[in-house]
């Protein structure tokens, strides 16, 4: 029978997966779709939760659509952020981006 | 004219004038210095009233006004002077009259000047009239952030940079007042338990009973916190360096007013909430006290700046209103406070 | 371990989206990897329409599998480098890649762990009834409508934030 | 009826020369000729009610007195009042400064002619009258404390009047800072007497002291009381300020530094008799201090060349011997000298401003000579100043000096009536020394002198009247009126002695031969006496080198301690602030290796940290379980 742990399980190694291209790519778009990866493993435990203990409430899912939301800005900033630097360093590459250094 | 809130009105008057010339162009000089003047003047012409309206013979707190502000912390806006404050007062306004009509020439940034300076007067008037502690605190705190402006702003580099002077100035009376910031929250937290309720209000806090144990430990805070402001020895360092990178307005401010703060916080807070803090305290202030006065007395004679002399004569001269206060006794309080007064007049006048 | 029909469903969902997701990280070209994380976004969906909540999943097809990778897509464009087959490298640090696994690994087995050892409380059965959506309207509008609105805010300066990013100076 | 009332509107006497000065400062200092009216004015009014009062004292009982006061600050334990004394003291203080005063005011009509600053002299005039005046008629300790700084502050403005000079600058310094180290000698005394008898008043005082027999705390209060005296009274050790005053005009020096300031000291020791009568080995101090000036000052006044800073140190000299008659006991003989000495040194004073005013400024006595036909009234009024300082009988002199001889041998001190006698045989040798050099003999480079303007010889006739008369007030054959109302408890009187009196009036005429025999007629060559004791000469000349172990001291002591204790500040308390801040600089400037600018990195930091939180959640739940 599967249940909430399994649920929890697949959005725990989505997580994993996410966080180790967060560390281990390059390119900062990359880095991007990785954190997006996450994002949703973090939505899948949401609605995973929602529906084994509290269907009737439904909040699982309205954090959900929060998630969501919040990470369509996030893209965005990201994405116009990267296109910004590439336009100064005509890199994509996160070795580069050293900015915050000192 | 009972119901009229005096104190209130001298305390906002300099703060709206502040607000009223952030509205206005940077170009408009004369419009700004109008207003400054102004409202400087409207706040002596009041402390006057104050000073002449204060009921000698009744004594205590008069003109008192009192909004609640936080209810479940006790605070409330209440102000109110005896005749500790209205000398101080007085001065404060005094000073800062003649604070901008010193600086009626300035020419560089005279927005940003003024508006600090209207502030920083503000602030220093409002530790004076505070009736409740963190009243008291907040406007001490006012005090730091304009003066630090005004000394990188406009100061000059003497013996050392005024970039450094601002910020040893800055970090000296911030240090200061977190010790006096743990002083007052331990006050609070001890009197809300001994009385059984909130508050902030100084009168209501010297019922507590407060242990001499507790008194010992919250009056040493207070002595490091009002010490540094006032610069007692060795927390003077601060003292000389800012005075001679200021600019003349706030020189003035700075030596004419700004360490009475600390003298009136000893008395003030010191002295009438923890009488016997600072009985058993009082030989090591004196000891100190004595360092000031001695101790700097005779560095001013090698100094060859005049601003420099001012500023070590005016550490030296704080020893003084130190002693009184360590002495514990009417007469020397008496004269502690006529010191602040009497020597809060003269580094003004000996500002080039 | 007896298979039935659900636990079937899961693990084909599962499975497909576990694969999608390690090819987004382990794909070397970043057309590749952009693929992938479509494929992901469409088994999330796809695990959401499993788990009942299907307003959610169509709203993840939507958006995520719609919008932001199309968004991300054309964030490649631009800044795609000639040969598109080395353009998403591992950190040519080895220190970091081997330090970044072995977090995620202690990470996973972490979470693992305490999932497993977690008591829940009583599990529902049944999936939620069929109007998931008039009720996640109603607390969107309800008693998070502020936060609703907030979001609403957040997605408005995003959009502008990210124009005026994007746009860079008008005179270079 | 106006005699009665004049008592009450005494107070007038201090406050009119504090209205003028008020007046000039606020709005007369555009028109010099108007600020000196009004200066004038205030001091005549002054006058007029001074000598109405002197009527009225004098006219009744000698235990006569008159208090009034009004309460100035009251707090638990201490009480200063603001008020008025007058009795007979009081009395002749006020008529001679007032004279003093006005008669200089007069003459300064002349002196500070064409000066630019003569609106702010006249206003630093005033004022300085109404704090000489307000000092006399004090009433307690408190009062006379603050007249008597006031009075030093009057003497530094005027002693650097001339401030574009850098030796009027330094001069005036040296004056001020001196005299504070004796005032706050003074003022600690004061505060031992509130703290031991609760009140300043003298007719309080004077009530308890007697009745007060712990010496232990006496002595130590009458000592510090001195202090204030030692430092305005140029007594030695604090007497270095006095010569160097005379760089101020020299009207100031006729009244301030000659006639009524320095004689404030004197006339403390008299006011405070009380005190000092019953501790007998402060007395003996006094004696001592008194007597080693008078003889210190007449000994350099020998040698000077100057001819207002030898007057300066014939001043010196004289107020030792009013200090060393109030020691030996002789207090009326003390006042009565400070009197008659106010007008013959204001005289002495006021003709050598008229010759320094004549010559454009000169000095140097040798630069003079045969001003005697160039300026007849200065020269006689000089001379008759001078006689009178020797003391020839019949002027003022004789009697006052007589009467303190006579209180130091009849009372005991047989050593200091010697010396003083010394002192009176020198005193009459430097004097006419000064006349044969500068007033007689040859003209050398004083030919354009002339005699001075009217109001300045005016005020120099009526002084010199004085200088004849004044001592008669006080000689025996007039009933010795001035013995009759100026004593106290505790002060001496001894009959007349013939033979001192010879003996006085013989050495001051042998002096006055001896400098004859020297300068005039030429019988002994100064020269050859000079080679003879070299190194006395230069001892004298040099003031005994003691403005220079002065500045030695300060070199050494102040000024190094000074250098010392910046160093201390700079290096040490400064250094541990900035050490302080070094310290948190620098452990910033390694930490901030750790933020290499790579976002990768610090998501690991993060990472590890969620690591850890799990660990510990984990752990806590494994606790619960196991």
């Amino acid at each position: 029978m599967i249940g909430l742990n399994h649920y929890l399980l697949l959005g725990t190694v989505l997580f994993g997966i996410g966080a180790y291209g967060v560390f281990a790519k390059r390119n900062a778009i990359a880095v991007l779709m990785s954190i997006e990866l996450m994002l949703n493993a973090v939505n899948v435990n949401f609605v995973a939760i929602n529906r084994f203990l509290q269907p009737a409430a439904g909040m699982g899912q309205l954090f959900a659509i929060f998630v969501i939301v919040v990470a369509a800005a996030e893209v965005a900033v990201g994405l116009a952020l990267i296109i910004s630097i590439y336009r100064h360093r005509k890199s994509v590459d996160l070795n580069d981006f050293n900015l915050l250094k000192w | 004219m009972s119901d009229f809130p005096i104190l209130s009105v001298t305390l906002l008057l300099p703060i709206a004038g502040a607000v009223l010339i952030t509205m206005l162009s940077p170009t408009q000089k004369s419009i700004i210095r109008s207003i400054a003047a102004v409202s400087t003047l409207g706040s002596l012409l009041l402390s006057l009233v104050v000073f002449f309206g204060y009921d000698q013979l009744q004594g205590g707190l008069q003109m008192t006004e009192s909004i609640p502000w936080v209810r479940d912390l006790g605070i409330s806006y209440a102000l109110g002077v005896d005749g500790i404050s209205i000398p101080l007062l007085l001065l404060t306004n005094l000073i800062g009259f003649s604070a901008v009509y010193a600086s009626w020439h300035t020419q560089e940034r005279v927005k940003e000047f003024f508006v600090l300076l209207l502030l920083l007067i503000s602030g220093v008037m409002g530790t004076f009239i505070a009736t409740d502690l963190f009243i008291f605190f907040l406007f001490y705190e006012v005090v730091v952030i304009p003066i630090y402006l005004l000394v990188i702003m406009f100061g000059s580099s003497k013996r050392v940079t005024k970039e450094y002077a601002g910020m040893k100035l800055t970090i000296y009376l911030l240090i200061g007042s977190a010790f006096l910031l743990v002083g007052l929250i331990a006050l609070f937290v001890q009197a809300k338990a001994l009385l059984g309720f909130p508050t902030m209000d100084i009168n209501t806090l010297a019922r507590a009973d407060f242990s001499v144990g507790f008194q010992v430990f919250v009056y040493c805070l207070m002595a490091l916190g009002f010490g540094t402001l006032l610069s007692m020895f060795p927390f003077h360092a601060w003292s000389p360096d800012g005075y001679a990178g200021a600019p003349t307005a706030v020189s003035m401010i700075h030596a004419g007013v700004l360490k009475k703060i600390g003298g009136y916080g000893l008395i003030r807070i010191g002295l009438l909430l923890l009488p016997a803090g600072a009985r058993y305290v009082a030989p090591l202030i004196a000891i100190l006290a004595l360092g000031n006065v001695v101790y700097a007395g005779i560095i001013c004679l090698t100094q060859k700046d005049l601003k420099y002399i001012v500023g070590y004569s005016s550490v030296s001269h704080m020893g003084y209103v130190l002693l009184g206060i360590a002495s514990v006794n009417l007469i020397s309080l008496n004269g502690a406070v006529m010191m602040m007064f009497a020597m809060g007049l003269w580094p003004p006048c000996s500002s080039p | 371990m007896i298979m039935n029909m659900d636990s079937l469903v899961f693990l084909i969902i599962s499975a497909f989206t576990i694969a999608s997701a390690l090819g987004v990280v382990l794909s070397r070209n970043i057309i590749h990897s952009a693929l992938a994380l479509i494929l992901t976004f469409l088994g999330v969906a796809m695990n959401f329409f499993d788990l009942g909540a299907s307003f959610l999943g169509l709203v993840q097809i939507l958006v995520y599998a719609g919008a932001i990778s199309v968004l991300i897509i054309f964030a490649i464009m631009l800044v795609m480098k000639p040969d598109s087959a080395a353009t998403n490298p591992p950190t040519p640090s080895r220190d970091t890649h081997f330090i970044g696994g072995l977090l995620a690994w202690l990470v996973m087995i972490g979470v693992g762990m305490a999932i497993g050892l977690t008591r829940w409380p009583a599990m529902a059965s049944e999936p939620a009834e069929a109007d998931a959506v008039g009720t996640l309207a109603t607390l969107l509008l309800g008693n998070y409508v502020v936060a609703f609105e907030a979001a609403a805010i957040l997605l408005l300066l995003a959009a502008v934030g990210a124009i005026i990013l994007a746009k860079g100076d008008e005179n270079p | 009826m106006l005699i009665q009332d004049v008592m009450t509107f005494s107070w007038l006497i201090p406050v009119l020369p504090f209205l003028a000065f008020a007046l000039i400062g606020l709005f007369l200092h555009r028109w010099p000729k108007w600020s000196a009216a009004c200066s004038i004015a205030a001091i005549g009014v002054s006058f007029f009610l001074s000598v109405l009062i002197a009527v009225e004292i004098f006219g009744g009982d000698p235990g006569r007195a008159f208090e009034m006061s009004v309460r100035w600050l009251e707090m638990p334990g201490l009480k200063v009042d603001m008020g008025i004394l007058i009795d007979p003291l009081t009395a002749v203080m006020l008529l001679v400064v007032t004279t003093v005063a006005l008669l200089v005011q007069i003459y300064s009509l002349g002196y500070m002619e064409g000066d630019p600053g003569r609106a702010s002299y006249f206003a630093y005039q005033s004022i300085f009258a109404g704090s000489m005046l307000g000092l006399v008629m004090a009433s307690n300790f408190g009062q006379i404390f603050v007249f008597w700084e006031l009075v030093g502050m009057c003497s530094y403005l005027l002693i650097g009047f001339w401030f574009g000079r850098p030796s009027a600058r330094d001069a005036a310094i040296k004056a001020f800072v001196t005299n504070r180290i004796g005032d706050f000698g003074f003022l600690l005394g004061i505060l031992f007497l509130i703290i031991v008898f609760g009140t300043l008043n003298f007719g309080e005082l004077a009530a308890l002291i007697p009745d007060y027999h712990n010496l232990a705390v006496l002595l130590p209060i009458a000592v510090l009381l001195f202090f204030g005296p030692v430092g305005k009274s140029a007594q030695f050790p604090l007497h270095v300020w006095l010569p160097d005053a005379m760089e101020g005009p020299t009207p100031v020096s006729a009244l301030i530094h000659a006639a009524t300031m320095v004689a404030a000291g004197v006339y403390l020791i008299a006011r405070a008799f009380f005190i000092f009568s019953q501790v007998p080995q402060a007395m003996l101090l006094i004696a001592l201090v008194g007597g080693f000036t008078a003889l210190l000052a007449a000994t350099i006044a020998l040698v000077q060349n100057d001819i207002k800073r030898i007057l300066a140190y014939s001043t010196l000299s004289q107020l030792g011997y009013m200090v060393m008659a109030m020691g030996v006991g002789a207090m009326t003989a003390g006042m009565f000298h400070l009197r008659t000495h106010a007008f013959f040194k204001g005289l002495l004073f006021l003709a050598a401003g008229s010759v320094i005013h004549a010559l454009h400024g000169e000095q140097d006595i040798w630069k003079m000579g045969g001003l005697a036909k160039k300026m007849p009234i200065t020269t006689w009024t000089f001379v008759i100043g001078a006689l009178a300082l020797a003391g020839i009988p019949p002027l003022a002199g004789f009697w006052s000096k007589d009467e303190i001889l006579l209180g130091a041998f009849a009372g005991g001190y047989t050593g200091l009536y010697l010396l003083g006698s010394l002192v009176a045989f020198m005193t009459a040798f430097y004097m006419f020394r000064l006349i044969f050099i500068a007033f007689f003999g040859v003209s050398k480079g004083a030919e354009q002198a002339h005699e001075s303007p009217p109001v300045m010889t005016g005020p120099l006739v009526i002084l010199a009247a004085l200088s004849i008369g004044a001592g008669f007030v006080g000689s025996p054959w007039m009933g010795n009126v001035f013995g009759l109302y100026i004593s106290t408890p505790g002060a001496v009187h001894h009959p007349v002695n013939p033979t001192i009196m010879a003996v006085s009036s013989l050495l001051a005429l042998a002096g006055i031969g001896l400098a004859w025999l020297i300068y005039q007629k030429q019988a002994v060559s100064a020269e050859k006496l000079r080679q003879r004791w070299p190194a006395l000469y230069h001892v004298f000349l040099n003031k005994y080198y003691v403005d220079e172990f002065y500045a030695w001291l300060g070199k050494v002591f102040v000024d190094a301690g000074a250098r010392v204790l910046e160093w201390v500040d700079l290096k040490i308390i400064n250094g541990a602030v900035n050490g302080l801040a070094y310290l948190t600089g620098s452990s910033g400037r390694t930490l901030r290796y750790a933020v290499n600018g790579q976002v990768q990195s610090y998501a690991i930091w993060v990472m590890v940290g969620l690591v850890l939180l799990l660990a510990t959640v984990l752990k806590t739940v494994f606790t619960v379980l196991v």
